[in-house]
């Protein structure tokens, strides 16, 4: 950090228009072309631009790394806290923007130096240390600014021939450390040129109805250096893209969906602006850039909030800096940390800084610190430090460390493993279950089992339609629903077609083959072709972090609970309820349970909408996990089978553990075979499974089963 | 034996072979001598297109003699099919030589763009003609005896056997997708330039085409034919009625099976083969189990247990799929699945059941012989 | 597999199998030990193992036991049948007659005890086509013939001879087979429904139908599983004379429940009970026997 | 007379077959110009396809509505390959021999151009081609419209690697040609580069591949050493919704691990909840939300034509709609629409793209391009963060592969050749021959 201070003492003013177009030449390289005519300083530009394919591209290539190095091997030298490559960089090129004015000759070199993601650091310091940098503090950066601009400009020199390799940064820390104490005392000036003062929210506001992604991130950095109060609201707006700007005045405002269109409500003031309609405003777009710097921005800003969660992520946010202002202010909140989680963060984010220090002893206690932590930054801290350590104790000590965290990482990535077996597995399940209703109770081999689950999967997509603004509660609406509108469809097929056919499965399966066809072009000619959204309700998104290694995503975690629930559930209906009782009757003597009075034309219709059903359920879980569409049956319909076979036909627990089985199975080979080879060697698993044993996992006895 | 004794007694039989022959005659005329202006000329693309019929004819005689006379409802029989079009396929591409768009000798254009060193050894011997003939048959043959003598051993029955074949058919398509499979992934193989040194594109090689998917279909036939006339042919329809009796009076089911299993999976390689010159292309998606699924339904539809009745059901459908296609775009799956329905509801012993009910109106008594709807399910 | 002594000698015995023409043996023999490679067969051909029936019984059964989980269906069984005899056996429902004719065909396999056909044939070495082909048929209780074939063809497909799939693929009816067919239609007296489909027969029709295959099979030893059931008196009458026929050249093995048929016939009976002989003897020993009675009447 | 009957039916069957004769034979009505359609329109396929029939039967209207071409009226005629290959060229064969079609709209996947290939050749068809591809070829009777990896790959991995500043790569794609060959092509690039060997991860996965959690997670991992990792995605259509969904589950933000995909478009977002995808990234020629009078214009019609003003535009439709004024300019130009004609009369030809330039149609049967990266929305919309200075020529052959680096398309004379070797003069492979 301590190159930053003096970027505002020095930097900020009069180079901000200088950076502004520096930046422009990144992007737009007509623009730069365009600043190079104005400037008569082609030397090096020419060159870079001709040698690379995209113009931008080779701007940026020039100045990048070997600067970092640089500066980072620099500031080491002459600094009390060692700057972290990042932040010194920005500070390097940000000088070297600056003194790109004093300097003309080399300015494109530097300017392309200052383009390729400058300007971070500035906010940074705005937070830090709201302007009040000491002096000490100052004269170090300066020099390191001044370094800075040689290793730019040496390694530009050497960027335009070849790739930046190591003996490019190898040549620039010679340099650095040949002149840094004299340029250290050569340029003092540039301390005392400008008063500090971090832009005013008003004005930095005013960047973001700008188009250029780089003037809003300038802007929203500034927002973020005003050190107002305002400042995190406004960012988090910002991310969340609930800021606009009214098109006529570009009066940046935070606005709301209303009737008319958009409720403004001015974003400084607060005042509301009354509503507009929605082509009268236009949302503030961020991109990936600004999305992170916002997040650091927000991160710093909001170190201190009152929820744990927003304080964990911002202390996360901060894992891996070296800033003693950063870390300072991380231990004041460490101290007076509550929450436990937010505690280990901050733990972290100390200890890996203190890795990096030149006491062994505070290296040795950081390394035990790092103890069982599985936040892969952690690893790869130790990793580092295995690298560059040379006390025997503390290189001993990493090496256990990281052993024990390797170790127990390996666990959960076993754990890991498990549960995407199972939540694979409970997905074949929810898809063959109904198949082991109507093709292993019945006999009847559907093969429009499939299109029945998409049918499941529309529904839910036409109950969202229905509900917009209820999407969380959606899913509860279309379970029931889904298993209805099935069910109907599945009692209409068993009406018009399948009950002509009993006793002649083959004959079932080419009347449903026919039927998939038809159910297939039907959704296409009265809906779409096309996939279409089905949202994922609030609490099915995200995953359960058990621990920095393990996580569980919520979707697949509801999927086995339901998968064993409609199992159990199907389970009871068929061993508890009177129309279990006659289904079974059914199935295994037909012609005894008629005798017996039992309405088989009645069980079978209900029999097969009980299979229907819970195939529609099936969608909506599906409808959860993968796209919607016309052929999306078919994805499934095999696999079905599969398991349905592997189990044993007729047999529910068969088909449950069967299942399980597959997926299982299927995710342990994956790592070593790959998603194909893991599916073809399941595959082939299954013909050979089935030559030992002819009727499945569990097959069905006596005679009946005979034949 | 004289198999064309075998065809005593199957009108159905005989009268298809009969239109087969006028086809095979008049087909090369109408396309060859009748002048392009003239009405009934005959497009190249409606040869190729005849020429394909028959061999899918070809394929399904083959599912009709393991499904409608043994039993075994084969859910898989594409993949036999397919790999028959492979060897064909592979013998093609070495056939391109330096004409591929890199002018490589030896590798196929595919290899040299994922850049492959040198040929896998499971394409060499392709470059010759009798080489590929052979393993036309002997690769599906090899596969399904294999795979039979594994099943039918162990007693593998009804939908078992049925879902393991399609599982057999399925794995084979994921693998030949993988491109390191060195089978050219899921673009397969095309962009074939002659056979024996016949250019491709040349009517006259595809008249040449035509006629052996021809000849190959009444030579198969009539073998078949022979199969079911033969003891050996009552034994499988035994085994279809009534396997533990067969079983009990001394017949080596497992290896009956076996046996015409294996020929069935032959005649299906042969088929592909024949396939590829003429469409131009083979492709993983010829593996997918619906088109196995598919070809069953043409039996279906034809009359399951009567061979005719395979030939009939594989061109009906097949022309059906062609008009429908290019008909009714948007609607075709409609009258398709509807077309399945139908069938399977109002004409259970299919076209050939038809014919067999309009023979008794007039006063017809000996049916041939056919399976219940039952198969051994 | 290891090649003991007696294996080779096997193979050689296996080589007069198939030598129809009773000429030029060896030549055949290498012709047939070559396509049999070809066929990838390994299995011994059990068709040429002697029946040495000098000790006089047929078939031995020693200390069987089957169990179907738990279930003991056959317990500590010991059963003989004298060569030429006709043998009835009789017992209440799950009293393990037809257990026990699935185990000497081969269709269920014992947990423990011995099965020999002869002195030397052990049948649980054997699977089902090859008892039938060592002389053992079998009449199931449920009449099952092949429906879709004539009755001619029924009883065709039956015919002793060789059942190998070449053969078979290439097999011609001479002129003596035929007239052994025709001669057995006459028999069972089916000749005038030769050319009908065996579906189309009646119950009964069915029953002889399936003995008259029996028949066709010529083997040494029969089990015929309640051959009149659902039968008229008329038919019943015809049957015991059609077994009583049998008696002497053929050993038969009757299951019955129909004890006024079984009186007909019956010189021996068997009653298992449980899953082990209860009783043996003539009928009238058996019907005054008091367990038999018990069995039967009590409870 | 049983018989006969029987006769007649069995001829009925196999005289279908014959019957097609008749039906072949039928001539194109001499007062319009056919243009064929040749996409899926159901199968696996439809999903994407359908649209594209759609753009060309209103490109049709359109021109019909300015009075048509030569003083004739257009008139499409609609197929349905169905997703199934050697039912592609089959249809392609009726196309040209049967409908007599002037020019073929049509296909999508590689495999299907491969199978039509042959047919357009031998019978002298026209073909536009409007989806990006893997290059490696160079049609007489082809042109493609869509973009070729350098218009697309390339610039989006320079995008990555120099305004976000990612080290490591990981390359995701279903194991088809497609992806392969551009995973070929930026692993060779990326090693140029100086990228090490193992900071690039390469994972395919089938067609249609609904479970991708351990590859997610091993993404994860991998992303979690250090570096600046982003994932470049030739993941197919399909498999995309269960990928982004996953990927948004298992908590991977735009931020920390962008991925950047080329065969994600409009259409395909339009069957995704975008929410969990804002800030991914996607490299195409044109995006909906370019903001040119042009484009205002195209979406307008399309609207108007669908009847539904939520259905959106996207690059392949563009690349139609470029190939299909490309097409009728050549037509006029030559003053008939015989093939050869209309071939010498394009190559050279300009007309306006829908993003504010102007596509030209060059030798080797490509055109130039503009690349633009876009972010994806909420609204499922692009915004455009970054884009090419001017138009990319489109190369058929790729500069990174050791096949190919030497291989031009030059369909001028005195080339004339697709695959023509620029050291050793020579033209290649089938082109030679004849």
């Amino acid at each position: 950090m301590h190159a930053v201070p003096v970027l505002l003492t020095v930097g900020a003013p009069p180079s901000a228009g200088l950076l502004l177009s520096a930046l422009l030449l990144a992007t737009w390289p007509a623009l730069a072309a365009a600043e190079e005519g104005e400037r008569a300083s082609a030397g090096a530009a020419p060159a870079s631009y001709a040698d690379v394919s995209s113009p931008a591209g080779a701007v940026a290539e020039l100045a990048e790394t070997p600067s970092i190095d640089g500066v980072d091997a620099g500031s080491a030298d002459i600094a009390a806290a060692p700057a972290d490559s990042d932040r010194g960089a920005d500070g390097a090129e940000a000088l070297v923007a600056e003194t790109g004015t004093a300097d003309s000759a080399d300015a494109p070199v530097e300017e392309t130096g200052a383009s390729d993601s400058a300007n971070a650091p500035v906010a940074e310091t705005g937070t830090a240390d709201g302007g009040d940098a000491p002096v000490a503090e100052a004269s170090a950066g300066d020099s390191a600014a001044a370094l800075a601009t040689e290793v730019a400009a040496a390694d530009s020199a050497d960027a335009l021939g070849t790739q930046n390799s190591e003996t490019d940064n190898a040549a620039a820390l010679a340099e650095v450390a040949a002149e840094t104490d004299a340029d250290a005392g050569l340029n003092p000036p540039g301390a005392e040129d400008a008063p500090e003062q971090p832009a005013s929210l008003e004005t930095a506001i005013a960047g973001l109805a700008e188009r250029s992604f780089k003037v809003k991130q300038q802007a929203a950095d500034d927002i973020a250096a005003s050190g107002d109060e305002r400042a995190a609201d406004l960012l988090k707006a910002l991310l969340n893209g609930d800021l606009y700007y009214r098109k006529d005045d570009k009066r940046i405002v935070f606005a709301e969906k209303s009737a008319a269109g958009l409720a403004l409500t001015d974003a400084l003031t607060g005042e509301s602006l009354g509503e507009v309609g929605s082509r009268d405003a236009a949302k503030i777009t961020v991109n990936n850039l600004m999305r992170n710097s916002l997040r650091t921005d927000i991160a710093t800003l909001t170190l201190a909030s009152p929820d744990p969660n927003v304080r964990l992520s911002a202390a996360l946010e901060m894992v891996g800096t070296d800033d003693a202002d950063t870390l300072a202010a991380l231990r004041a909140q460490r101290s007076e940390e509550s929450d436990g989680r937010v505690a280990d963060a901050i733990d972290l984010a100390v200890a890996i800084a203190e890795l990096k220090s030149e006491d062994a002893a505070v290296r040795l206690a950081a390394v035990e610190s790092l103890r069982g932590s599985l936040y892969p930054a952690a690893r790869n801290a130790l990793g580092g430090l295995l690298a560059s350590e040379t006390d025997a104790g503390v290189l001993a000590a990493a090496e256990g460390v990281l052993a024990d965290i390797e170790s127990r990482v390996q666990t959960y990535k076993i754990a890991e493993t498990v549960f995407f077996g199972l939540s694979l597995g409970s997905v074949l399940v929810l898809a063959a279950i109904g198949l082991a209703i109507t093709f292993g109770v019945m006999g009847v081999i559907n093969m429009a089992h499939g299109e029945l689950i998409m049918i499941g999967a529309y529904t839910t997509y036409l109950v969202q339609l229905a509900m917009p603004n209820w999407i969380d509660y959606s899913l509860l609406v279309a379970i029931p629903a889904a298993f209805i509108v099935s069910g109907l469809f599945g009692i209409a097929i068993e009406r018009t077609v399948i009950r002509f056919l009993y006793g002649r499965p083959l004959e079932t399966l080419l009347a449903t083959f026919g039927i998939s066809l038809i159910l297939q072009q039907l959704v296409r000619t009265t809906i779409s072709a096309q996939n279409v959204i089905v949202e994922n309700p609030s609490w099915m998104s995200g995953s359960l972090q058990i621990n920095p290694a393990l996580s569980l995503t919520y979707n697949r975690l509801y999927i086995v609970v339901f998968a064993l629930m409609v199992f159990v559930a199907l389970l009871l209906i068929l061993k508890r309820t009177a129309l279990g009782l006659q289904v079974r009757a059914v199935s295994q003597n037909r012609a005894m349970a008629q005798a017996m009075g039992v309405r088989s034309a009645r069980v079978d219709a209900l029999t097969f909408g009980l299979g229907a059903g819970i195939a529609g359920v099936a969608g909506v879980a599906l409808s959860q996990l993968t796209n919607v569409g016309p052929n999306m049956g078919q994805a499934y319909i095999i696999d079905s089978f599969m398991v349905v076979v592997f189990g044993g036909v007729g047999n529910l627990w068969g088909t449950l553990v069967g299942g399980l089985t597959l997926g299982i199975a299927n995710k342990f080979m994956e790592p070593w075979t790959g998603a194909v080879l893991a599916k073809i060697l399941v595959l082939v698993f299954i013909i050979l499974f089935i030559q030992k044993r002819p009727r499945g996992l569990f097959p069905q006895r006596g005679r009946a089963a005979e034949g | 034996m004289g198999l064309l004794t075998s065809m005593r007694g199957d009108t159905g039989g005989q009268i298809m072979l009969a239109v087969l022959a006028v086809v095979a005659v008049v087909v090369p005329i109408l396309n060859l001598a009748v002048p392009e202006s003239s009405p009934w000329h005959l497009s190249t693309y409606t040869v190729t297109l005849l020429g394909k019929y028959l061999t899918y004819a070809l394929l399904a005689v083959a599912v009709d003699l393991v499904w409608g006379y043994l039993g075994i409802l084969s859910l898989g029989h594409g993949a036999f099919f397919a790999l028959g079009g492979y060897a064909m396929g592979m013998y093609l591409m070495r056939q391109i030589g330096e004409r591929g768009v890199y002018g490589d000798p030896v590798l196929p254009d595919f290899m040299v763009f994922l850049d492959w060193q040198q040929l896998p050894w499971f394409w060499h011997g392709f470059d010759m003609f009798w080489f590929a003939a052979l393993m036309v048959v002997l690769v599906p043959g090899a596969l399904a005896f294999v795979f039979g003598w594994l099943a039918f051993r162990s007693r593998v029955t009804g939908v078992y056997l049925s879902i393991i074949t399609q599982a057999l058919t399925y794995a084979l398509m994921l693998a030949f997708f993988r491109n390191e499979m060195g089978f050219g992934g899921n673009n397969g193989l095309t962009d074939f330039k002659d056979i024996l040194g016949f250019d491709l594109q040349s009517d006259a090689t595809r008249i040449a085409l035509f006629l052996a998917s021809a000849l190959a279909l009444a030579l198969g036939y009539i073998a078949c034919r022979g199969i079911v006339t033969s003891r050996l042919g009552r034994v499988a329809v035994a085994i279809r009625d009534a396997e533990a009796r067969t079983r009990f009076i001394g017949y080596r089911v497992d290896r009956v099976k076996v046996a015409i299993w294996t020929f069935s999976a032959m005649l299906a390689g042969i088929a592909g083969a024949l396939y590829v010159p003429q469409v131009g292309i083979i492709n993983p998606g010829e593996f997918s189990p619906l088109n196995s699924i598919e070809l069953v339904i043409w039996v279906a539809i034809g009359g399951r247990a009567t061979l005719y009745g395979a030939v009939v059901g594989a061109v009906v459908v097949n022309y059906g799929k062609t008009y429908f296609t290019g008909a009714f775009p948007e609607a075709w799956l409609f009258a398709l699945g509807g077309l399945f329905v139908l069938v399977t509801l109002f004409l259970p012993q299919g076209i050939a059941g038809l014919l067999r009910m309009l023979r008794r109106r007039g006063g017809g008594t000996d049916g041939p012989k056919t399976a219940s709807g039952e198969a051994s399910a | 597999m290891n090649w003991s002594a007696d294996q080779s000698i096997e193979l050689l015995r296996r080589d007069r199998a198939f030598d129809f023409s009773s000429q030029r043996q060896r030549w055949l023999a290498f012709r047939e030990a070559m396509r049999r490679d070809r066929q990838f067969d390994f299995m011994i051909s059990a068709k040429d193992l002697e029946l040495d029936v000098s000790h006089g019984a047929i078939l031995y059964i020693e200390d069987l036991n089957v169990s179907f989980d738990g279930f003991k269906a056959i317990d500590n069984l010991n059963f003989y049948v004298d060569a030429g005899e006709l043998r009835c056996v009789i017992g209440p429902n799950g009293a393990g007659k037809t257990t026990m004719m699935d185990i000497i065909t081969g269709k269920t396999r014992p947990d423990s005890g011995t099965v020999y056909f002869g002195q030397k044939i052990d049948l649980l070495r054997l699977s089902e086509p090859e008892i039938a082909e060592i002389g053992i048929g079998r009449k199931f209780q449920k009449p099952t013939v092949f429906e879709h074939h004539t009755v001619f063809e029924n009883l065709e497909l039956a015919m002793a001879g060789d059942k190998r799939v070449l053969p078979t693929l290439f097999a011609k009816l001479s002129g003596a087979q035929k007239d052994r067919i025709d001669e057995v239609l006459a028999t069972i007296g089916l000749a005038e429904h030769a050319r009908r489909a065996a579906g189309a027969l009646s119950h009964g029709q069915k029953q002889w139908l399936e003995i008259g295959m029996l028949l066709m099979q010529d083997p040494h030893l029969l089990l015929v599983d309640e051959p009149v059931a659902g039968m008229t008196h008329q038919e019943m009458d015809r049957t015991a004379e059609l077994l009583l026929a049998l008696e002497g050249k053929h050993s038969v093995v009757v299951v019955e429940h129909d004890m006024d048929f079984v009186r007909s016939i019956a010189k021996r009976v068997t009653v298992l009970h449980q899953g082990s002989v209860l009783a043996e003897g003539s009928m009238d020993e058996v019907q005054n026997d008091r367990r038999v009675v018990e069995v039967y009447l009590g409870e | 007379m049983r018989k006969r009957t029987l006769l007649k039916s069995l001829l009925m069957g196999a005289g279908l077959g014959l019957g097609l004769s008749a039906s072949m034979t039928a001539v194109a009505e001499e007062d319009t110009i056919k243009v064929g359609v040749l996409h899926s329109l159901s199968g696996t396929m439809a999903i994407s396809e359908t649209t594209l029939k759609d753009t060309v039967l209103m490109l049709v209207e359109q021109q019909n509505e300015k009075g048509g071409l030569l003083g004739k009226k257009l008139e499409a005629v609609v197929v349905d390959p169905a997703s199934d290959w050697p039912l592609f060229a089959e249809k392609a064969r009726e196309l040209l021999e049967k409908e007599k079609v002037a020019a073929v709209f049509g296909c999508w996947t590689s495999v299907s151009r491969k199978s039509v290939l042959p047919v357009f050749e031998e019978l002298n068809g026209l073909l536009f081609y409007p989806v990006q591809y893997e290059g490696e070829e160079s049609s007489k009777n082809v042109f493609y419209t869509g973009a070729a990896p350098n218009q697309q790959a390339i610039p989006a991995v320079d995008y990555l690697k120099d305004e976000l500043g990612v080290e490591r790569w990981v390359l995701a794609g279903t194991d088809y040609v497609y992806p392969r060959t551009t995973n070929k092509i930026l692993e060779a690039y990326l090693k140029q580069n100086g990228v090490a060997e193992d900071d690039i991860m390469i994972n395919y996965t089938p067609f249609g591949h609904s479970d991708w959690q351990s590859i997610v997670a091993d993404i994860k991992k991998f992303g979690s050493e250090g570096k600046k990792t982003a994932v470049v995605s030739t993941i197919n259509g399909d498999a995309n919704v269960p990928f982004y969904k996953e990927l948004g589950n298992q908590g991977i933000a735009a931020e920390d691990i962008p991925v950047v995909a080329f065969s994600v478009g409009e259409e395909e977002l339009s069957g995704i909840d975008t929410k969990p995808l804002v800030g991914h990234l996607a490299a195409w020629n044109y995006f909906m939300s370019v903001d040119t009078p042009e484009n205002d214009t195209f979406i307008g019609t399309w609207h108007d034509f669908i009847g539904n003003d939520k259905r959106v535009t996207n690059d392949p439709m563009e690349a139609h709609k470029i190939g299909f004024d490309l097409w009728v300019k050549a037509v006029e130009k030559a003053g008939s629409t015989e093939t050869d004609a209309v071939e010498d009369a394009i190559v050279g030809l300009e007309t306006s793209n829908l993003t504010g330039g102007t596509a030209k149609m060059l030798a080797n049967h490509h055109i130039t391009k503009p690349v633009l990266i876009g972010e994806i929305q909420e609204d499922g919309q692009f915004a455009v963060v970054w884009q090419t200075d001017g138009e990319v020529p489109g190369d058929a052959w790729s500069d990174y592969l050791e096949g190919s680096k030497d291989l031009v398309g030059d369909w001028t004379d005195p080339i004339n050749c697709g695959n023509y070797n620029t050291v050793t003069k020579e033209c290649l492979g089938s082109q030679a021959a004849e």
